[in-house]
């Protein structure tokens, strides 16, 4: 029993750890990255679960975090003032700015924090429909026709939700023909003016628990299972497992955290537009999977945060230019030399444990 | 343990109007050691892929039990008690050796991805319970202390002998072995004959077995069905086949002054030119 | 009405005899060797921008809105052979350098390494020195009179060219693969490239020809999309990864490694598009939302339903994994 | 006439992580037929492939006509004279036969000789002849081993390697291409073939060689191995 709640305990306090902490000492710059950085850890670590783990190879996550970002902005928007007439009281886990400018009336635990929890998960599980969706087709079509599917599909969503209405001020939001209005997802401008409660603590909180849904699943029968259907579907098949029913189990499961991922996006920095999370988005994500490696957790998670805070470390402006060429030079030599990434299938604590008898 | 019965009734598989299988029909029984043999390209491995779902029969039945397995999808035919090995090795290369064969334990978990997830404690009691099987498992095939390896990484031999733990590991009611000892040295095969007449002992299984190596088949099996053009030329036990004319025949071919007679008879039967 | 549709008739063919030119690119490299080279599309951009860049080395350039000096009419015959070259020889280096060395590996290996490859054209040709960021005006490079006027459509003398060089190097292909030497190898090799060995047919050199021919198709494509549409976008631009993969659909759709297959969806990818677009013009009372902001959805969403019922695309003949 | 025109030396040939050859030595003189013979996945085609330049050798050497070839890629070694009929006839299904046969001639430049070997070819199977437009894939089983060897008779080599020519086919048929190809070798090529139907191949041979698990276990005129226990071993185990 203490072993299944002292991890996600951890993650409880991590995620409060990091929140207080930086919240405390921080001018506003570490709060932005670590939150970057973050979203894209669970961008990374969920894609993996489809690339990595069941070797379906999927090209349009980006897709399902602009629906899970549309969705949560929606919710947070208009949905704000439809149930709440303003922006619902957020409380300490949701404030979004250094400690110092607080307002010293602040509650620790505001409704807001519970409507939040509530816009992530309906981000998430909107996107797993999508998933499963997508998932489908991966019932009948292998390797590269799957990406083609994927990246129409990231594609089709861009194109809808560019094609959207303009969002509706918020003046002219009110009970009485809200409903009417919700269908405005701002067109190609983008949906902005977002309220903010994507703080570090929910950040991190999902970040955890992404992680460890990845590492339960992959050391446990389910994800074993995936692990197989990459390795050879056929004998994978061969040895009962029903492999139609995990490829899409792992489409629902990856969809989800990149919905939340997108519910984050949005909250975190008020606005999302998803002309900037087209087909060149979802490429960023599979290249940090692969240069992390193809089942690798840590490894995915590794190469997040490098490939995302490298550009910040090396000057940004001068670096900008040249970080997509480098990006694209590693992708090819890691493909030449390392077909299964840098760390390939292991964990980080496999290259330190090697030799220790066998691991459960 | 109850006995199990795989009766396999006139299946029929054409690819592209070659008849790749015609009228295959053989029962398996526990306990039972058979063997299935022909020349190239006779459709062994074919009927393996009938067998186990792989490709869909044409006409005939398929039972298991009593019952109709034909047209289940591989995983299904898994699960209900036929396991098979791969006539060119398909292991899981990039998994560990325990993890093959903990995959192919998977059926006997019970519970479901949230209880992984939460790590409820059901998962633990099942992940506990097909450890500890494979585990036997591979101390039984003498693979235990290379558990941790990558699959791909085994000597050959190895690789042979884990196919067959990764199959029993699904337990099995009839296992099929698609040439075990290909590719074998002498000293490892006299070892995989032992390995597998001592499986017959241990497991509640019947064994059919595709092999190339006749010192095997016919030391190892009871019965031997003999394929020739996707047709069953005999059936009986080794001795007996070892002396059919038309088993001779298919293997040694007929010298070139009996052709003529070999025509007379084709066109009886009136094969494809 | 009719109006409508013999422009829409027009678009289509025009635009559908690019999208078939790109296509044949990634078909044949599909049908060789068997993976997507997602690096097509960018070498198609990179023979839009020799293009350009070729023109103004002749003195065509667009200034402040108008161009400097009148075409000639010869320099058509310099610019595409330009962009024909330079992409032939670009497919060739990347053929050479990212995918020779992964002919036995994974075809999901060979595939992000196309994307490496893809997103390294993409930025490399964003930097300041090599083409830039900003979206340039391609100069014209013949005159465009009005050829004849049919229901009030006028017919002016680009698409038309474009149109019937697409042909030309269609039916140029076709020959080459159907009726030569060269392409009765290729074919082989795409069949089976250890009994083409067997021939004494050298396999990389067969394959090496491949890249260089799609190159060298979308060298010449590149030029005439640039001439059609004359604003030519940034390398990495989202337009020629649409274009690219609407083009990559085509030859999905057609049944991939099939170059007929190809040539056809290419036009039927540029129909729905065009008349999915004016569908709302063409049945005003029934369709009531704007239907030329969907005209990259239908495209996808025809892809994943051909795909759904013919896995193997319109011509393209499915394999049974051997097991 | 004992002029050697083919050399195995000790070659070894791994497959992945079998050991499919384990020293293969081997003789072969111009002129004469050898059939390669024994069981299942004994080595033969593996022997074959080594030699047309499919497969590697990790050790050993091959010399044809006294020059080794086995460092050489497939496609020179053809130039060099040796053709290769390859198992399962490997006929290119899209492309007409007229195609497949034209692909044969790949590597040779002599219009004048490539005419003349497709007439010769042709009347060698009239049967081709009659179909020269037909879809290589819609031949029958034989018709396909007729356009392999005719294909592989289009290189004009020195050296023809065939495998398992008569596989899959009915004995009629089987008769027709063996008469065939004793009148291949009656023109002056040397054939070098793997059969699985054993007393056929040893009825038209000059040498054969008997291949148990990657090794020769006996080899000597074929005539004196028909009657022989060992080949009935090699086959069913004895």
């Amino acid at each position: 029993m203490i072993r299944s709640i002292f991890a996600p305990l951890m993650v409880l306090l991590i995620a409060i750890g990091v929140h207080g902490l930086v919240g405390r000492y921080d001018d506003g710059y570490w709060i932005n990255q670590l939150t970057i950085i973050g979203i894209a850890i669970i961008l990374a670590v969920s894609l993996n679960i489809v690339n990595g783990f069941t070797g379906q190879f999927s090209i349009g996550h980006a897709g399902f975090l602009s629906l899970g970002g549309y969705l949560a902005g929606s919710l947070l928007y208009y949905g704000s003032v439809m149930f709440f007439q303003t922006r619902p009281e957020p409380g300490f886990f949701s404030f979004t700015q250094p400690f110092d400018r607080m307002d010293p009336t602040i509650v620790w635990w505001g409704i807001g924090d519970l409507f939040f929890l509530c816009v992530c998960l309906s981000a998430g599980l909107f996107a797993a429909v999508a998933g499963l969706i997508v998932g489908l087709p991966s019932l009948r079509l292998r390797g590269d026709y799957l990406a083609i599917v994927t990246v129409g599909f990231g594609e089709i969503v861009r194109i809808l939700i560019e094609s959207s209405q303009r969002q509706v001020p918020l003046s002219r939001l009110n009970r009485a023909d809200g409903w009417d209005l919700v269908t405005g997802w701002g067109s190609a401008m983008g949906f902005n003016y977002i309220p903010k409660f994507g703080s570090l603590f929910w950040v991190y909180l999902f970040v955890g628990i992404t992680i460890l849904t990845a590492i339960r699943l992959k050391y446990s029968t389910h994800g074993r299972a995936y692990l197989s259907i990459r390795e050879d579907e056929i004998a994978a098949e061969a040895m009962g497992v029903r492999s139609t029913r995990y490829k899409i189990q792992a489409f629902v499961i990856s969809a989800f955290f990149a919905g939340i991922a997108g519910a984050l996006t949005a909250s975190s920095q008020g606005t999302i537009n998803a002309t900037e999370l087209a087909f060149m988005k979802s490429l960023e994500i599979v290249v940090i999977v692969v240069l992390g490696g193809m089942g690798s957790v840590s490894g995915a998670v590794l190469a997040a945060v490098v490939l995302t805070y490298l550009p910040e470390l090396l000057q940004a402006e001068t670096f900008a230019r040249y970080r997509l060429i480098l990006y694209a030079l590693v992708l090819i030599f890691v493909m030449i030399l390392r077909p299964r990434g840098l760390m390939g299938t292991r964990e980080v604590w496999d290259v330190f444990r090697r030799r220790r008898g066998v691991q459960g | 343990m109850t006995a199990a019965k795989l009766e396999v009734q006139n299946v029929t598989k054409i690819f592209g109007g070659l008849t790749a299988v015609r009228d295959f029909s053989i029962v398996v029984e526990t306990g039972q050691l058979q063997g299935l043999i022909g020349p190239n390209g006779a459709g062994k491995t074919t009927c393996f892929n009938l067998l186990t779902g792989v490709y869909r029969p044409d006409a005939g039945k398929i039972l298991l039990n009593g019952k109709r397995i034909d047209g289940r999808r591989p995983s299904s035919i898994t699960s209900s008690g036929i396991a098979r090995t791969f006539q060119n090795i398909r292991l899981f290369r990039d998994l560990t050796v325990l993890d093959n064969v903990r995959v192919a334990c998977h059926l006997r978990a019970r519970h479901t991805l949230v209880g992984a997830l939460l790590r409820l404690p059901n998962h633990y009691r099942d992940e506990a319970h097909i450890r500890a099987h494979s585990i036997r498992l591979l101390e039984r095939f003498g693979l235990l202390d290379r558990s941790e390896e990558l699959a791909g990484n085994l000597p050959y031999g190895d690789q042979r002998r884990l196919e067959i733990a990764r199959a029993l590991a699904t337990d099995p009611k009839i296992l099929l072995l698609d040439e075990p000892a290909a590719g074998m040295n002498p000293a490892e095969k006299i070892a995989l004959k032992e390995l597998i007449r001592q499986l017959l002992k241990d497991f509640p299984v019947g064994i059919l077995l595709i092999e190339h190596d006749m010192d095997v088949v016919m030391d190892l099996c009871d019965r031997i069905t003999v394929l020739d053009y996707g047709q069953i030329i005999a059936t009986g036990k080794p001795e007996e086949i070892q002396c059919d004319e038309k088993v001779i025949e298919a293997y040694l071919g007929c010298p070139a002054h009996s052709v003529e007679e070999a025509v007379q008879k084709d066109l009886e039967r009136g094969t494809d030119v | 009405m009719t109006t409508l549709f013999i422009q829409s008739l027009l678009d289509a063919l025009t635009l559908g005899a690019l999208y078939a030119l790109i296509a044949l690119g990634y078909t044949m490299v599909y049908g060789v060797l068997g993976f997507i080279n997602f690096a097509h599309s960018d070498v198609f951009a990179i023979g839009a921008w020799t293009g350009l860049l070729t023109s103004s080395l002749l003195g065509l350039s667009i200034v402040m809105g108008s161009q400097t000096v009148e075409p000639r009419g010869w320099e058509i015959f310099l610019v595409i052979p330009a962009a024909v070259l330079v992409c032939g020889l670009l497919a060739w280096v990347i053929q050479r350098l990212a995918y020779a060395p992964l002919r036995d590996a994974p075809r999901l290996n060979v595939l992000i390494t196309a994307i490496g490859v893809s997103l390294l054209l993409q930025n490399v040709g964003q930097l300041p020195w090599v083409f830039g960021t900003d979206p340039r005006p391609m100069p014209r490079l013949i005159e465009n009179p009005l050829l004849f006027e049919i229901q009030g459509v006028q017919v002016t003398l680009l698409p038309m060219l474009t149109i019937v060089a697409a042909m030309v190097l269609m039916v140029g292909l076709e020959v080459l693969i159907f009726h030569t030497r060269f392409g009765r190898a290729m074919r082989a090799v795409s069949m089976n490239p250890k009994v083409a060995s067997l021939m004494g047919i050298p396999v990389d050199r067969v394959i090496d020809g491949t890249f260089v021919l799609g190159g060298a198709l979308a060298g010449a494509a590149g030029v005439l999309f640039a001439m059609e549409y004359p604003t030519v976008q940034q390398p990495a631009s989202n337009t020629w990864v649409l274009l690219g993969l609407k083009a990559f659909i085509a030859a999905v759709i057609g049944g991939i490694g099939n170059i007929r297959g190809a040539m056809v969806g290419g036009f039927l990818i540029a129909f729905l598009e065009r008349f999915g677009a004016a569908a709302q013009q063409f049945f005003p009372g029934i369709i009531s939302f704007d239907t030329t902001v969907y005209r990259d959805v239908y495209c996808f969403a025809i892809l994943i339903v051909i795909l759904l019922v013919r896995p193997a695309g319109l011509f393209g003949r499915s394999v049974v994994e051997k097991v | 006439m004992s002029e050697l025109l083919l050399q195995l030396q000790d070659l070894h040939v791994h497959y992945g992580v079998i050991h499919a050859l384990q020293g293969i030595n081997m003789n072969i003189e111009r002129g004469t037929i050898v059939t390669l013979i024994g069981g299942n996945g004994a080595g033969k085609s593996t022997t074959l492939r080594a030699v047309s330049g499919l497969l590697r050798p990790t050790h050993g050497s091959i010399l044809f006509e006294g020059q080794p070839i086995h460092q050489l890629a497939a496609h020179r070694i053809v130039r060099r004279g040796i053709a290769h009929a390859p198992e399962g006839r490997g006929i290119f299904p899209n492309l007409s036969v007229e195609e497949n046969l034209m692909l044969g001639a790949y590597a040779r430049n002599d219009r004048e000789g490539i005419r003349s070997d497709r007439t010769k070819s042709l009347a060698l199977f009239p049967r081709l002849a009659e179909r020269l437009r037909q879809r290589a894939g819609t031949l029958s089983g034989g018709e396909q081993q007729m356009l392999a060897i005719a294909r592989a008779l289009m290189a004009r080599p020195r050296l023809l390697l065939l495998d398992e020519p008569s596989l899959g086919l009915a004995p009629q048929i089987v008769q027709v291409i063996f008469r065939i190809i004793r009148q291949i070798n009656a023109e002056g090529v040397t054939i070098l073939l793997v059969e699985q139907n054993a007393h056929m191949a040893l009825s038209i041979a000059d040498q054969a060689y008997v291949i148990q698990t990657g090794k020769v276990i006996k080899h000597g005129p074929a005539r004196e191995l028909l009657t022989d226990k060992d080949i009935q071993k090699a086959y069913l185990g004895g």
